[in-house]
């Protein structure tokens, strides 16, 4: 059911707020919620909730698991938000796995390729290079530090400029014959900083490395084609797609997860089993042991039809034209120093910054104490936010609903803070 | 009751008088498959004959879907071309996708029509298909080692 | 809140049924559900779908991640929701670990003893041994067998008699010297047998091995305390325990949980993060990476809440007043013959059984028709039902929410398949 | 504003004028320590005699409350018995987690009472308790490289 905002033709976020009633309430004495914490986790829509509710009071049963009429129901409602979700990414529905979150998608395939033995495509041993990125959040670095560890695998790194971008210059002796992996974010969560995906995709097929993009800040934020971009693993968070906690995403190219070996191990996703051994179905199942994640599926599935009914180009544009704004309001203020690129081309709806001695969580105390949500610390990417000289930063993000009068608050908020702390 | 749509008289009579469920020891091709998701299994043997299809004989457990498909497929596909089976196949296949929209070409599938109603039972479609595709293995099979 | 329900003094399934809102739905052609599938997996009552809402709707933030108000909210619902599954089955607070399901738990002990480093008392090699039974569901079973894979160890069982208990009489060459992990369902949930645990939990302690128990089918229907079973590590499912979908709980001692490596790694998991390698939060922490699942662990303290109010004792009389009840009504009933136990001091709310030569899931087809949902197949135990002889059965298994009625109507859908299909 | 019980003038004036933040290059115990949630990091040095604090030195980056804090300690426990600093260092750690119930024995705590409205934001907590970690953590050290 699309929301009443989501009908509108034009794009007004203070008429899209209203569907999000978490926006409605009141922080600290009174005062208006305005959230600017989107990158570490969406606020969620009437219909979302309403599809869980749904879910639960009508639809309850183990999916895949029975063949009475509300297992039948359950399992159509599971395959129903998988179809969503592939075309959502312009994936085959085969293709779509559910996972609890980003992370989980990420080990599962660092894991998984943890498992494969020789012979497999994706075995890796001393000798072969895994690639990541600098300005990686923890959970696409921490999974592939540990599985060169355990491998015997090299792990590298492109650089980040000190305007926060990637250096690529030196993108053949980064990605090399020896490169089997290249996993990277498709958008920087401290610095909104999108990366040039194309440049590196050729160059990692050129050698035949596969590419696993960390898509938690894209995905929620833009339109985002897994064909279009030629990848070959991508990842994603429910909980930051306007969707319910517990869910992620993890999809692959089909003939990829042919021969990916599974990584969690349970019921439903075998195709036999004796006391010494088993086999296992055909994916998606074999990346899904246990009774699902049913209602939180579904609930990412009617927050995928919300996000596409408002348009996810529509989506981008608007907080691009935030982001811009709030720039400009920001060069007027002394002291502020954005962290990240300025050029709108290669950046979305996260803007990082420092405010002179004032300590960033001084300044997210108090704008708190306006009822200004923002993040402050290293935003778990501390090699970034180390290398860039500022192991906290202050974060405000953005998303659909955010209005001009939430960044007017910003804005005043950040003046009263140099006002309270001078 | 809806349920009859399901236990059609010719479903029961299959199952209760299952055709050529007797594994003849001479054949082109033998596959075993399982249903995963209830533990129902299946061998089936096939034998060719000039691009023809000379025999099927089967045997198994399962339960009243799985076997009586089975029996029919064995009645409605003996005797036919590599080619006609691929057709029957498919249109079959299609029938059990069909959420209870078609009734199936009578024709074409013969007895294989009463199984209609399996395709309003989505976790029994797999039922009615452990048969089909374990045909569908086997002539592959058989044919790659015709020739 | 409790419900109404909950505070009566004296129990009465069908004023608690009252609390779950599916179960007045109406199933095929306006039949009353009979909703007999608890062991796959429960309903869910209004606390629980309410206490969701309200996160979602005023308090959703990522929890310890953030100095302002929301994001203290969500730490307090959440850390609020970890004392209550201690207090729950008798933990200190900081030995509960938040996962997506039972599966992932097992997985995770399973996954982070094989990444235990020479030295660490979890590291496992060729020698050692891991000790199941062969009435494991497949979650507790296969991540033991890739483990022994993976690290050379060594896979053995302790059988099943042919009445479906345990058969302890060889347990000293079980478990000897060499087993370093016994890891057992604490009820089967095919056959509702309740394993004799101190017996076997004494000798893997005598040999020093740790006992890992899959509590998915004993935490949502009896009291279950960790201390006094003198277990080492513990999961089960909230889906199962009246909670909702996408959570699950992995309980370790507060010392072994110490030196346990972790599994998934990501965010707020780490106690320091560079570009080549990282180290660790204390646990909980350590084991849960990324924004956590707080609206679930909130609907689960919810869930539990509500059990407790109840009384897990009154629930489990309960349900063992149902199953001899129906045990009896069986008795009755021409070629039923019902797999498991009959002594009720052995078992719990779970009866499988087979019917002459109806085929379970022609049973079971039946059954719905009558709007009694049951569950058929090997119930991702599949060595067991082989074993047994059955490779498939019918199952019903019962709640809090359950009444006479229930089975009665059972009773009679069973005896009017037998006149459709005779 | 409620925020100003949080940011009390003694805060804002250590943090302003942090104590003994220059580390003295001889001490029996150094430590750095770290918080993981927001990157703040610490490097403390104990020298003991006797069984006295005869000095604390310390550096670091943080914010208002982690650097008041430790500024306060310094002040507070320098000259001290270990016996009074474990004493002091107790009450303050309760006064931490008293969610804003307690106001704290300014007898005892001195200049710390000043940390009490901390207790009411619990993501602040640690950075209150960044130096009295640290401070914890190289007492054990110097006593036992002493002893
Ligand atoms: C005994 C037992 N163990 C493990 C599981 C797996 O639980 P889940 O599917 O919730 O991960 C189940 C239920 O499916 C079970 O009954
Ligand atoms: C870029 C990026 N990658 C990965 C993650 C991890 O996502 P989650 O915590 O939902 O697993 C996040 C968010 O925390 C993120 O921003």
């Amino acid at each position: 059911m699309p929301s009443t905002s989501a009908l509108n033709m034009s794009f007004d976020a203070s008429v899209i707020a209203q569907d999000f009633p978490i926006l409605s309430r009141k922080i600290r004495d009174g005062k208006r919620l305005v959230y600017l914490d989107s990158g570490a986790t969406s606020q969620k829509p009437n219909v979302v909730i309403d599809a869980q509710n749904d879910f639960y009071r009508l639809h309850n049963a183990a999916a895949h698991r029975g063949a009475h009429q509300l297992a039948e129901e359950a399992t159509d409602a599971l395959e129903g938000a998988r179809q969503i979700v592939a075309s959502f990414i312009s994936a085959h529905v085969d293709e779509v796995v559910f996972t609890k979150s980003a992370t989980e998608s990420l080990n599962l395939v660092a894991y998984a390729m943890g498992n494969a033995q020789k012979g497999n495509r994706f075995h890796l041993t001393k000798g072969d290079g895994i690639v990541v990125t600098e300005m990686e959040h923890h959970a696409n670095l921490i999974p592939w530090q540990q599985l060169a560890a355990r491998t015997g695998a090299s792990l590298s790194w492109f650089e980040v400029t000190p305007d926060g971008r990637l250096d690529l210059s030196s993108i053949k002796s980064v990605i090399t014959e020896k490169t089997k992996v290249v996993a990277l974010t498709h958008q920087s969560n401290v610095l909104g900083t999108i990366i040039p995906l194309d440049e590196i995709v050729k160059r990692a097929h050129e050698v035949g490395a596969v590419v696993v993009l960390d898509a938690c800040q894209s995905v929620p934020h833009m339109a985002v084609d897994v064909k279009a971009l030629d990848i070959d693993f991508l990842a994603f968070s429910g909980h930051k797609t306007v969707g319910p906690t517990g869910i992620g995403i993890f999809w692959g190219r089909r003939e990829l997860l042919a021969e990916l070996p599974p990584f969690l191990t349970g019921g439903s996703m075998i195709e036999n089993v004796t006391m010494t051994s088993a086999t296992w179905a055909p994916a998606p199942k074999k990346f899904e042991p246990g009774v699902p994640s049913m209602a939180q599926a579904v609930g990412l599935g009617a927050a995928l039809t919300y996000l596409a009914h408002i348009g996810m180009n529509q989506i981008h544009d608007h907080e691009l034209s935030l982001t811009e704004y709030l720039l400009n309001e920001f060069s007027t203020i002394d002291d502020l120093k954005v962290i990240g690129p300025r050029d709108l081309h290669m950046r979305g709806g996260i803007v990082s910054f420092s405010l002179g001695d004032i300590h960033p969580h001084d300044l997210g105390q108090f704008l708190d104490s306006q009822g200004i949500a923002v993040r402050t610390g290293h935003h778990c990417a501390w090699p970034l936010t180390r290398k860039l000289g500022v192991p906290a930063t202050t974060r405000a993000s953005f998303h659909l609903y955010n209005t001009k009068d939430d960044l007017d608050s910003l804005v005043a908020g950040v003046r009263g803070a140099q006002k309270y702390f001078g | 009751m809806q349920l009859d749509n399901l236990y059609q008289e010719v479903i029961l009579d299959h199952y209760k008088n299952p055709q050529h469920k007797k594994l003849n020891p001479i054949f082109d091709a033998q596959v075993h498959h399982i249903n995963p998701s209830c533990g129902d299994e299946i061998t089936l043997n096939v034998t060719l004959d000039a691009g023809l299809v000379k025999e099927v004989s089967w045997d198994g457990v399962g339960c009243s879907i799985s076997q009586a498909s089975t029996s029919i497929l064995t009645d409605l596909l003996i005797g036919k071309s590599l080619d006609q089976t691929q057709v029957i196949s498919e249109a079959f296949m299609n029938l059990m996708q069909s959420k209870g929209t078609e009734i199936g070409d009578a024709e074409l599938l013969e007895d294989a029509v009463a199984l209609a109603g399996v395709s309003q039972y989505p976790a029994r479609i797999k039922c009615a298909l452990l048969g089909w595709m374990a045909f569908k293995d086997a002539s592959v099979q058989a044919i790659a080692k015709n020739s």
